[in-house]
């Protein structure tokens, strides 16, 4: 099964067996290396791993764009792609144009610092959001112009909804 | 003693306080907002009074409706645990007059230390040295500028009615003054209902030490001892320990720090637990900072070290018991040290990462404990503080509570929220903090200067993609975990035959 | 010190040690047989190696290959944990000729002790008393019913090999001497591979008490107190505490229990942890039953009150390094109880409950410590002891510590099979336990005539019916819970994704 | 929603509230007792139920006929029925007739110590079967004759499975 993996940007070839029934390591070759892994669940993204002898454990959540892998304190961000799919115009968008500013996380927009229309700098504050007793700032990624502020002061947000868009 | 208590707080403190009471045999009622139904200290509780909206002033921070569950459930005394209304002279004075125990000291002596300008003029009268600084709120920013021109920058802008580093800024010139005066305010307002500020100058590389202290209402005072608290990241502390590392290498400056803490408590007419927090300079002289008028969210260190309960012997005391110690039965043994586990995401910015708790594995086993108000499947509320437990280790030396804490984080997995865990991991393995130079500022050097964790990087990295390509092959779908499609396909079908019914 | 060590175990104890190496920054090698792919303590280790099929002949007691295993990862030393290869003399002096450090003592003193039959004649040599019984292994009933004639019934049939209560017989008459026997040497063949079985008089009424010894590898021996372990099942241990409460009126019959203990294991040429257990009748007589020599699943209470961590203690006396501590620097302090909970189903005559352990909640906070090899989402397999997990409470008092043990059972949930919590909840809350008097047939009087606790009980069954009302109405499936619908679309999502490769 | 309940063998009538939309406490009638009770679900199987300010909790395993409940470590025997559907011919069968001895848990057969055909008193050990290293004997529940033994001796069995018909 070959698939393409991104591991923190970079991309790997990785070529996994499938699972055997009798439960044996399952043969691989990473970017080259070649070896055997013992791949068991052993919970909901949970994942004990014998390289030989060697014991890893990892922890699989949904990450920004992919998944989020912790083995052994470290925390990686992986997307695998089955290059046999069609690719679905992934990853990173482009970088010019309009950019969302999105709420990193639940909150109550406690201040909207600037207006629609108003031209602002490169990290120049914008919004802040409060959420567990904290004020989080949100500054502008880039010089530009604010396009539009889909939300209003006092209000609440979810993760990941569009605060501001600047252009 | 009393029959029922009743616990006006939330989280892990409101959990540890039922557990105590508990094993005392008296009765407990949790209070709970909109947000915490099925908190888990409602769920340890005897019984449960619903007191409001989610956010704490309409709920716990309101006198009215806890006075009310109070009454309704016929409780003869209330445990504030710590923050909301733990240090409200007025809430304390309301419970007297309900003839509702509150299990803290007298209104008068919350009063006297709750004003930290007036606290300050009272240890200096009391001959408890102070940082320079104003005795008054500031009322604008021009008048601070002139206080800072005073005092010498940089200065530091607190909260008048605040604690636990909400509502501080720094400001290291006039210019900066506006601005930090602007957010000390507002974030002053918003978590103690007062926006009054004061000032003080900011102590270069400062250690936060701080003295335990147990006062009956017979007027005898005892300490438990220091515990070190430098680890701070924005004014908050992270993570605690006992001894001090720093004090411990100085038996007299030990003797003058907590006979002056003895001394506060005196001065203030203080009963039952309370914390003395100093700051100390490089040269050991160390400066009374303010005095905290409840349990510390700290207080389990000292105790593993003493053997007590902090808890139990804060009830006793506000049952009229004399203290059954005296200060040469306090004998503490060993290191212990705490780590905050807060619902925030180290990688990013230390950003608030409430939601479900999808997965919850616990570290246990010799010398481990962890006090916490999570559960499996239980949402963190954006509504309240991010501190979701606190892992404690004790050992003979602290070089060994350092190993079985970093073995203990290695085991704690919370699923489904990002936590501070992986960056203690970070902490604990770096060799200043293991050598206990470290002072207040320690946190955001190191975040600057940290490198990352290479040690067997490359065997991690390959044992995380075959992880992750076997989870990609074995559900298919990469956009979203096995764990999260679970708990949604859970809640769905509880909403599905919600309406089937 | 060694660099890496094996650990030849499974389960709570096999995660224990493992926790200790990781602290010394010793790596670790585990050892797994078939059904134990991923039990904790495979996931907790830095190595492990496969060493052969589920039943435990073939894998956890195979001498040969589990020093394949520590040759071919390179371990300089092996710690056997309790039970398995633990005691058995052949092991030791395997790992000893194949130069790997045998964590414990020496093969001969495991053979001296391993033989309950020489021990007795060792420790009557040695002025220790025993208790009147046959020196030798029984051949057959015949000559059984002979010595018991002789010693006078009722006697106990006892593995020669044994320990833990398995392969232990009571008869009462001649009559029932040929079935116990036969049962007797049938489970010591199971459990030890060896049936040879010996005879002593049964004391009526017995209390178990056994005294925890630390010696080092260059004559030096110290006690660490006594163990007070009279609550039993099937003549299992399932309750310990240190002190014992009937020792503990008695400093002079404690006196002369330790220093029995040293005895004996100085006469043994004993180096390493031990244990030495005696029988002790209502008058303080007390009778040498026999020596574990290796460590004891109930380490743990003597750990709390001694502040020690035994596991770290083997590792230096194995290394050859000489005892840190002397008799006087051991002065223990509170109370310490254990709770062995059992995959065992209380309500059904303690029938095993192997099974997918579907949830798992553990107590914690204050002085709660809970060692286990479970967690959630594991299967118990069905091969082996079904200890899940130790519940340990400190408490400066007993009485406290009964407390909270009681609150942290509350707290204790494991869902998908049954286990003793709830059977804790009741032994807890009896008053002749609480009060101490008790002997080693409590608990089967405490079964047979035990009332069910009725207290709140209208309450609780009212609470009861309402929630499976709801659960009912919720799922509209009453013939399989939530739970474990959930856990097995889990399973069938990974099977099925597997045929879908 | 009326439903019929038995608790530990003993019929109850049960009449309670379908949950609101807004989360209210639903009223219930538990023979003839009047109340309300707020039912919030906390994991699966898992409820944490106020009734006035009274806190409970209540842990659901599925058990041999309907649920095993526990609350405040005392152990519940529920089935419950909806009186309008059509009663599945349930509960306590035949006690006359033939009696099938099954396995009360996985292990392994490792004795028998009768034949088919063979008499039995009531009480009579019957079948060894090994656990967790524990040896359960099981016991004939009434006298009868041996009809069929449907293991092997050294055979593993799974819990529920049939070692022995008595008849």
């Amino acid at each position: 099964m070959k698939l393409t993996v991104h591991v923190n940007g970079v991309e790997r070839q990785l070529d996994l067996d499938k699972p055997s029934e009798s439960g044996e390591p399952r043969a691989f070759s990473l970017e080259g290396i070649e070896g055997h892994a013992d791949i068991q669940a052993i919970g909901p993204g949970m994942y004990s791993i014998l390289l030989g002898a060697r014991c890893f454990e990892a922890k699989i959540e949904k990450g920004d764009n992919g998944y989020s892998v912790v083995v052994g304190g470290q925390r990686f961000d992986i997307a695998v792609r089955d290059p046999r799919k069609l690719s679905r115009g992934s990853a990173a968008a482009a970088e010019t144009g309009p950019r969302k500013l999105t709420a990193p996380m639940p909150g109550k927009v406690v201040r909207i610092m600037v207006e629609e229309g108003q031209v602002v700098e490169s990290g120049q504050g914008l919004i802040v959001v409060e959420a567990m007793k904290m004020l989080n700032e949100i500054k502008s990624p880039k010089a530009g112009v604010v396009k539009a502020i889909p939300v209003k002061q006092g209000g609440s947000v979810s993760a990941g909804q569009v605060l501001l868009v600047v252009e | 003693m009393f029959r029922k208590i009743l616990i006006a707080n939330r989280g892990e403190i409101a959990a540890r306080i039922i557990r105590t009471c508990r094993e005392m045999d008296l009765a407990t009622v949790a209070v709970f907002s909109e947000a915490d139904r099925t908190a888990l200290h409602v769920r340890l509780a005897d019984e449960a009074v619903a007191i409001g909206p989610a956010p704490a002033a309409q709920s716990y921070l309101s006198i009215e409706r806890i006075l009310d569950a109070a009454r309704s459930t016929g409780a003869d005394a209330i445990h504030p645990g710590y923050g909301f209304l733990s240090e409200n002279a007025a809430f304390a004075g309301a419970c007297k007059s309900a003839g509702v125990k509150f299990i803290g000291p007298s209104a008068s002596a919350i009063e006297l230390m709750g004003s930290k300008t007036r606290a300050r003029q009272l240890m200096q009268a009391a001959g408890v040295p102070v940082v320079p600084g104003t005795s008054e709120p500031l009322a604008d920013a021009a008048q601070a500028q002139a206080a800072a021109n005073e005092i010498g920058y940089p200065v530091m802008l607190k909260a008048a009615a605040g604690g636990g580093g909400k509502g501080m800024r720094l400001a290291a010139s006039a210019e900066e003054i506006p601005a930090a005066l602007e957010r000390a305010q507002q974030e002053a307002l918003n978590a103690f209902g007062d926006a009054a500020v004061y000032m003080e100058k900011a102590i270069v590389g400062p250690r936060h030490v701080e003295v335990q202290i147990l006062a009956d209402e017979h007027g005898s005072v005892i300490h438990l001892g220091e515990r070190e608290c430098s680890l701070q990241r924005r004014h908050q502390k992270v993570l605690e320990e006992t001894p001090s590392p720093w004090v411990e290498q100085r038996p007299e400056v030990r003797q003058r720090l907590t006979a002056a803490a003895i001394e506060a408590a005196q001065a203030a007419g203080y009963s039952n637990a309370g914390t003395v927090e100093f700051l100390m300079d490089s040269g050991h002289n160390f400066y009374f900072l303010e005095m905290n008028t409840r349990l510390q969210v700290e207080h389990p260190v000292t105790e593993w070290v003493t053997g007590l309960d902090l808890v139990r012997e804060q009830i006793r005391i506000a049952a009229g018991e004399p203290l059954r110690l005296q200060q040469s039965d306090i004998r503490p043994h060993g290191c212990a040290m705490e780590c905050r586990i807060y619902a925030e995401d180290p990688y990013k910015n230390y950003l608030p990462s409430p939601g479900l708790i999808s997965r919850l594995d616990r570290p246990s086993g010799p010398y481990i404990r962890v006090d916490s108000g999570a559960y499996e499947g239980w949402t963190v509320p954006i509504d309240y503080d991010p501190l979701i437990a606190k892992l404690v280790a004790w050992a003979p030396t602290r070089e060994e509570a350092i190993a079985r804490l970093r073995g203990a984080l290695r085991e704690y997995h919370v699923g489904g929220i990002k936590t501070t865990i992986g960056f203690f991991q970070g902490v604990l393995a770096d060799p200043d903090f293991c050598s206990g130079a470290f002072d207040t500022g320690y946190i955001e050097r190191w975040q600057r200067t940290r490198k990352a964790d290479s040690n067997g990087a490359a065997e991690h990295e390959q044992a995380a993609v075959l992880a992750a390509a076997a989870h990609f092959l074995s559900n298919g779908r990469p956009k979203e975990s096995r764990q999260q499609s679970e708990a949604s396909a859970w809640k769905l079908a509880g909403r599905r035959a919600m309406l089937r019914e």
